[in-house]
């Protein structure tokens, strides 16, 4: 055990510090409105100049080929320097190592350069109005098009974060109508510029138009456009969710710098020898730190070869209720001043109240905790 | 001990019920939020002539407290604490205040900003002396309520004492009982939608309200109002009966009301999922409100260390 | 409304205080050892001898007819006094009020005199190794005697509470071989004398022998001794559990008594300063409030007419958490000291525990609360 | 960073855990509970044969921690904590201790009662001018612990000084970690007892294990596990490298770790309903330990005020 940086990840992290404490933009505001959004690619664009937007990459796509702990140095530097939430995250934690896995030599080749560029800008199309938490209710179609040499796409997709600002969606489509549940899904990326594709921002629960519907009609798809095997998108898109880049959406380092700001808080808002807000201030910490140590032993035991599995439920509950329980202290500080904080705090909780809801809902998250690692039984 | 309320009080509520589910659909709350002063075209002036505004001459906090849960219940963007329950009985001349053609609001010291001022005529405020009528006042805005119908500002003035210090706390707490009575109601609001919705929506082929993750978050939100709504009357029976111990029977309800629509209102999202996490979907009306009104007129905490200064000595 | 009590109520809790304050008796230990017992029963033949053991039943009985608004305030008395937990309760409060309604002339002649006097001791036995929860899983049987004039019963009752020192047991078997479920058990009253009667006490979680397993081999009870309708064993248990009986198990009383003690706890143990604890204390003061007075406006809806039917799951699942959490504020008012503590805590919260767990867990109490107060379906 | 036990580590750790499993099942516990010193025939001297008593004199916190979250699973009715962890390094000869022919305990000022000093032939003593050695002391009892096998005792007496008062820090926390260590390894048993149990109470036709209210309540205490055990391995390692951040390292995992066996215990005995409320039924030993352990050596709260002292300031 050695719980210390070698040297090199202390350059790295230097490195890392310096730039990011230089360009930081300041004030930028949500990245869920349409000006906003296109405020943030500026940002993600002179991330790319630098060859931070995707540190954990090959450099051949526009990474470092950092290791998994760089990519936490990273992240943890970043949080620090207050970089915000990145616009571009859906295509680079959830598609890009999906298509790194399962991608041919020319998707890679024409999609992830591009989205390192935040050139094209990727939207998850999984949810539908009747496929929530239940994906497997996915009705939205894939008929084959023989002639075109590709699937004409029709239904609804909805949810789908950021949709109305982005240039491409990647989604399953029910492309064997016979098979169910699961099964007879098939990966597509889909151009939102295609004919057939009707895309309708609305509200998250702050007002920011950081949701879409995305409805397709008949919208044709090249055979190039499909990722993964047809008929195989359920395995293709569940196949990396819980792998090493599966813990990428959420890094330590931002609960880490949540608690770091709460304590900032704490010290300009709190009487010090309140002891129940300096306990919850203290709680907080204390548990920002288990996650991140808990990441490093689990980044440990990757490097070391283990696989994970649905240990990263575990993770995903612990992240999303401490997020809302830090942000419900900072409330708790702020008093009747919460109310109208610009601060950053309120719309935080906000944002913080989605956490135990999307991905997978934590009620579904502590299902899968009992039955694959405790081994309860389903019925 | 007969802790129930009469027909006459029932009925006022029913009354009022009717207006209310008539005239304040989660439209008109939803239009607040973009109208110019975060109110309502109609539900004021329905409610001034009924004669509410101006109940609270004539009528103790028992005999409001039920109406005061349905404003809470259909989230009525209108300052009808300040204005109803605390101002208009301390006005020197409450006549035109009680019809509404004049509005009035409250400002406390302390307490945290002041909603409604920008539409307000005059402002009823709690100082450290007494209670002081401002005719003129001066407003300056505040950053945007996460409760979009609700306008804040800070609110700066001279003028004539109308009341002493005993006033002024019976003043607020008045205040803060009414805000309890309203989280009431804002609890069963979202109680109520989230059973319709968990009974209709399904997944994996069942409504998701045959979950038993569901059914314990719901019972759990209907445990919290059982216990919040005795405290909520038992402090309007002691502050119509000037009970020695009333600001700490409004203290533990306005606590206990606070937290159980906070309880309520993340129950209510994490049950409804992604649709009531949309803008759109009135759930969100509800949920700010409770948070807003949860830490207005003292937060829990404040609440609590108010009972405990009477019930610790 | 009138939150006031009527000067009788008032002379009535004078009474009650002035002969518990002198008659309560000082450092009476647990009532779940044999000795412990013992030593009990003196206490209870002198609240009957002073016409306060079961002061809600009728004079001819042994009460005193007392309203229950008149019972809240006999209990809110008899906690006050430091009373201890009643060990005649089961007859008293489960058995009693289904002999008033189901039972025949005879049997209240001959069951409750002797049960208020604490002659009989009545113990319950509902729950069987295989039918803990899940009561329709009792397996224990009565088969028809009809040259006896009665019924042979077998099988095994367990956690059967001093069952090790009760005389008498009520309990359920199944009278109809061949009904499922719920149907075809009758409610049967057992001498413990019997032949074929074997009692072997166990310990609860802090090792007092107040659990019983109960064997019954063919063991001969009259048809005397059969309550209500035969076969209609389950309507005639559960009938009066949500009665206006049904609160009587948990009066308010002894939860302000807790906190009341909490209190005083707070004051010799705590930094006054100490936000955390102070909140903790009030907020269970408080607690214990509510459930007072959701308790008075309970009794007033009964005493008005109306029918309670699930509303006592919320009850249940509230006293019994607001008694584990009182418990786990005392003892880290106590500290390390709570380890050895002697002053009743540390065994208070041992049977605090017990509270969400006995008479219908409160997982199951809150599937009742869902579907039968909320109305969300059951599958 | 490589956050990973070393081969010996984990075989030192599985050679503990293969004695434990054979010399220390439950009923060794429950035996403990009755005998005269609350403490077992073999396992002592076992331990002793194989080096663990004395380990301290060679190994790091890092080689041990997994030992003693061992003892913990086993709920080994001894004070390894106490003599092996925090005594031993610090007596002037220690032979005699290291082999278990002799006795350590420890009593730290201010921190709650000694266990174990009945069988005791010597105590250290963490006192505000340093470590102290007792070879003569009084002991006065206590009321029995909830932990029948823990038999708790005032002691006294006066003695060298062989530490000062950063030895006597250190020796604090080195008896915090080692607990830190107990209550993850009691988390597990506790969790590994309810996962079996409830995998075969069948209620309602089904494996009470089904059901989705079982499953969330058994979710919450592994993801506890989860959460704490990181930071228990990391405050050894910070003691072992002598972290100028140790302490407040070993009070995260002394805090965490101790609410994790607190909610392990709350919610495996809710999950066993009647069967674990049986005095005769094995959790119980676990659980009383659990709730012995987590207010030992500084409860949560004690230390979640260390660690605001460290990074508050």
């Amino acid at each position: 055990m050695d719980l210390t940086f070698t040297a090199e990840e202390e350059a790295f992290r230097a490195e890392c510090r310096a730039w990011l404490e230089a360009n930081v933009p300041r004030g930028l505001g949500s990245g869920d409105t349409r000006d906003g959004f296109a405020a943030h690619l500026e940002w993600e664009r002179a991330l790319f100049e630098a060859r931070f937007a995707v540190v954990s990459w090959p450099k051949e796509y526009g990474g470092r080929g950092a290791s998994p702990m760089e990519w936490l140095i990273f992240e943890e530097e970043y949080y620090r320097a207050g970089g915000p939430q990145r616009v571009t995250q859906n295509g680079i934690f959830l598609l890009a190592p999906t298509v790194f896995e399962f991608g041919t030599q020319e998707q890679r080749d024409r999609i992830l350069p591009r989205m390192a560029a935040a050139e094209e800008l990727w939207c998850q199309g999984w949810s539908e109005p009747n496929a929530g938490s239940d994906l497997a209710g996915i009705q939205s179609k894939a008929v084959r098009d023989d002639t075109g040499g590709g699937w004409r796409l029709s239904g609804q997709k909805t949810w789908t974060t950021r949709g109305a600002f982005c240039t491409h969606l990647f989604g399953l489509f029910r492309s064997d109508l016979d098979a169910e549940s699961h099964r007879g899904l098939t990966y597509f990326l889909v151009p939102l510029a295609a004919t057939g594709v009707t895309v309708r921002g609305f509200g998250r629960l702050d007002g920011d138009e950081g949701f879409a519907e995305v409805f397709l009609d008949d919208v044709f798809v090249s055979d190039a456009d499909v990722l993964g095997e047809v008929h195989q998108g359920w395995g293709v898109a569940m196949a990396t969710t819980s792998s090493e880049r599966g813990l990428t959406l959420r890094s330590p380092g931002r609960f880490t710098a949540t608690a770091t700001r709460l304590i900032e808080l704490w010290r300009t808002r709190a009487d010090p020898n309140d002891a129940r807000l300096r306990d919850a201030v203290v709680q907080a910490w204390m548990d920002a730190e288990a996650y991140r140590w808990q990441t490093f032993l689990t980044v440990t035991r990757m490097r070391d070869g283990e696989q994970l599995g649905a240990e990263s439920s575990l993770t995903k509950v612990f992240w999303s209720d401490l997020d809302v329980r830090m942000h419900e202290v900072a409330l708790e500080l702020l008093g009747a001043d919460a109310e109208h904080d610009e601060s950053g705090w309120m719309k935080g909780y906000q944002f913080a109240l989605s956490g135990p809801i999307y991905a997978g809902t934590n009620e579904i998250q502590r299902n899968v905790i009992a039955e694959r690692v405790l081994g309860l039984p389903r019925k | 001990m007969q802790f129930a309320f009469t027909d006459d009080q029932l009925a006022f509520r029913d009354a009022v019920r009717d207006l209310l589910a008539r005239e304040c659909p989660a439209s008109v709350v939803r239009d607040a939020w973009t109208n110019e002063q975060g109110r309502t075209d109609n539900v004021w002036v329905r409610l001034g002539d009924m004669g509410v505004l101006g109940a609270a001459l004539e009528l103790a906090d028992l005999d409001l407290v039920l109406v005061l849960e349905e404003c809470g219940y259909f989230a009525v963007p209108e300052p009808v604490v300040e204005h109803m329950v605390v101002a208009v009985p301390l006005l020197p001349v409450p006549s035109r205040a009680a019809t509404g053609e004049i509005t009035a609001v409250t400002a406390f010291a302390g307490q945290g900003p002041t909603a409604y001022a920008d539409s307000a005529d005059v402002v009823v405020m709690g100082t450290h002396e007494g209670v002081v009528l401002l005719e003129d006042f001066a407003i300056v805005p505040l950053p945007a309520s996460v409760d979009g119908s609700r306008r804040l500002h800070t609110v700066s003035g001279s003028g004539a004492v109308i009341g002493d210090g005993d006033a002024c706390r019976r003043a607020f707490d008045r205040g803060a009982l009414g805000t309890a009575a309203q989280l009431v109601g804002l609890t069963r609001r979202m109680l109520d939608m989230t059973v319709e919705y968990v009974k209709d929506r399904k997944q994996f082929g069942v409504p998701i309200g045959s979950f038993q993750a569901v059914k314990h978050h719901l019972a759990d939100a209907r445990i919290a109002l059982e216990f919040a709504r005795p405290l909520v009357y038992r402090a309007a029976w002691s502050m119509s009966h000037d009970d020695p111990e009333q600001s700490a029977h409004v203290s533990m309800a306005k606590a206990v009301a606070g937290d159980a629509a906070l309880l309520a209102a993340a129950k209510a999202l994490q049950c409804h999922g992604a649709i009531g996490y949309s803008f759109e979907y009135d759930l969100q009306l509800f949920m700010k409100r409770a948070w807003a009104l949860a830490a207005a007129w003292g937060d829990a905490s404040w609440h609590r260390a108010r009972v405990g200064r009477a019930i610790l000595r």
